[in-house]
């Protein structure tokens, strides 16, 4: 009997601290929700924002040249027509990247892959990228699948060499086999390399392609100094 | 004529935003700049009337060229497309005279850069969305 | 001393419970985030989706038109413009957060608003809302929101009021400026009006436009008794 003061007060405790992790558990799921939508947001603002302001943009200006320089009209309305089709792949490979945006999720598809094709995966089984935004992240992943598709498809290669390097201001990723290598006439027979590099530069990026004892990809995304510093003061 | 430097990183809008502003009898685009550094020294040397600046460019973003260009005589706008938390809270304590949408028309542009010219402030409703997110700017004495 | 093992017994409990919590809640947070994102990628897909092929459209043809017929060709090019400042605005809406949905809310960041553009508001500081669903009230506030935009960009006005009545089985927002005014070929020119209709027509409302020293905008939303009747039973 004189225990019982004791437990009840324990119990009591406990109850008290559940609820009020129940109760962190709301804010926290709030927090989470409202981080996620600004992530996702921020994300947005450097992608389909900006398409959308450039198809405004041509589409004012090209109204504008419609009598004064038709030929110059024709060229940006060209431009429109492209920017809403690069703006809706973005649109659909946001959707349907619930899956496999992060580079470590792609990873692990692209060592399937190249299992499957008998070639060797001689890098990392992982990678740690540190300050990227998603969206740099979803355009190095894609770039990452294009490039072992093409390995699998073209290369002949009997290994495939995955490499990320976190630099300063920028990430490196180096995709290098050992097959049968290209040449520069080779880059622009379909539309792989080429809507690697348009990703790329759309995020003021670039791509390399190198032919030397096989196929060597560079790609470089910036990361963006001013967000990170945002994110640091957060 | 009202004479313009414009500052944004991604260069077909770049592009397209000058091609419209030159097609505007009064006004004249001078000089353009792909980032935050280069704006500010730009607008040092050429002094310009008007600078228009997008947000988010390498180097030195749009708020802080702003900032740096506080005293100067050349007025700011800058342009965006959403509102995020703290941006427009910012932008009016590097006193610019326009935080406005990328997306809006040349002609709506055009009006609010010669409303700006004299003297007035314009400011987008659609990007004032982050206000009491924190403490209240306008309200703060 | 013969107290100690229960309190240890019940500090380990606690001790277990808390880590359990702990997990259970870095699980919800990545569910949270995970849920929030195919939310909010569904609503992209389904109306930006939309919104760019008819860009994409649009623009195919204005460069068609170009020489054959230029005065429709600037027609399709004002079209292509307007469907791509919607779309914009509907990823602003879609990313604005959970804030202000609450009228109380709202009508601060209104005032803010009205301030910044130099137009006076003459309505009360606060409103006080009895029985209405949180729906209801969402409603008003993005409808606020919505009209008080407009004044602020199209009105010229000096002065703007806002007035909230509750009425027995409904409630009546009245939004007033003394501005130019609109005339009946203004709504519809933008995706404003429309879309204010649309929401409040879904909570069996309606919209009321005029254009009398200025544009003045009634709307009506129902207060559902048997929510009401069901709220007074919890
Ligand atoms: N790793 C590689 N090894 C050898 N050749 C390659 C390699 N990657 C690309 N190529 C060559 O470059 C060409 C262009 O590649 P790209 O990815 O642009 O188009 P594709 O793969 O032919 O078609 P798509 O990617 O559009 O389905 C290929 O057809 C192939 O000849
Ligand atoms: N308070 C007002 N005073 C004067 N004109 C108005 C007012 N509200 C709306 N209008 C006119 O009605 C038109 C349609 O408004 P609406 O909100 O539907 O579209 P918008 O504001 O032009 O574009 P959006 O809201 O899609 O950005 C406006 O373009 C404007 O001409
Ligand atoms: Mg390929
Ligand atoms: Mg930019
Ligand atoms: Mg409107």
């Amino acid at each position: 009997i004189i225990l019982l003061p004791f437990t009840l007060y324990n119990r009591k405790k406990q109850e008290k601290l559940e609820t009020q992790l129940q109760m962190a558990n709301n804010r926290i799921s709030d927090l989470v929700k409202q981080e996620e939508r600004q992530r996702i947001a921020r994300d947005l603002h450097d992608t389909l924002g900006q398409r959308l302001s450039l198809i405004g943009l041509k589409s004012d200006l090209a109204r504008k040249l419609i009598e004064k320089d038709p030929e110059r009209a024709k060229m940006e309305l060209i431009d429109v027509q492209q920017t809403a089709r690069s703006a809706l792949n973005e649109v659909r490979n946001l959707v349907s990247s619930m899956r496999s945006i992060r580079v470590n999720d792609e990873i692990v598809l692209v060592q399937q892959m190249l299992k499957a094709a008998q070639i060797e995966y001689t890098g990392a089984p992982s990678f740690q990228l540190e300050n990227t935004s998603l969206f740099a992240e979803n355009v190095l992943s894609m770039c990452m699948k294009e490039a072992v598709t093409n390995i699998v498809k073209h290369s002949q290669a009997f290994s495939c060499h995955i490499q990320i390097e976190q630099l300063e201001d920028a990430i490196l990723m180096t995709i290098k086999d050992d097959g049968v290598g290209l040449n520069r006439y080779d880059v622009g027979k379909g539309s792989g390399l080429p809507g690697m590099r348009e990703r790329l530069e759309f995020v003021n990026g670039s791509l390399e392609v190198r032919s030397e004892n096989g196929t060597t990809l560079v790609m470089k995304v910036p990361t963006n100094v001013s967000q990170h510093e945002r994110e640091g003061m957060e | 004529m009202i004479r313009i430097v414009i500052a944004e990183d991604q260069r077909m809008l770049l592009g397209a935003l000058g091609s419209l502003l030159s097609l505007e009898d009064d006004m004249e685009v001078v000089g353009q700049a792909a980032n935050g550094e280069e704006a500010v020294s730009i607008v040092r040397e050429l002094q310009p009337d008007i600078c228009i600046m997008d947000i988010e460019m390498p180097i030195k973003t749009g708020l802080e060229a702003a900032e740096e260009l506080k005293a100067d005589a050349c007025k700011v706008i800058i342009l965006t497309t959403f509102a995020r938390t703290g941006y427009f809270q910012r932008a009016l304590k590097a006193k610019v005279s326009g935080y406005l949408l990328k997306d809006s028309s040349s002609e709506e542009l055009a009006s609010s850069i010669r409303n700006i010219m004299n003297g007035r402030k314009v400011y987008a409703p659609e990007l004032m969305d982050d206000f009491y997110s924190e403490e209240n700017p306008l309200t703060e004495r």
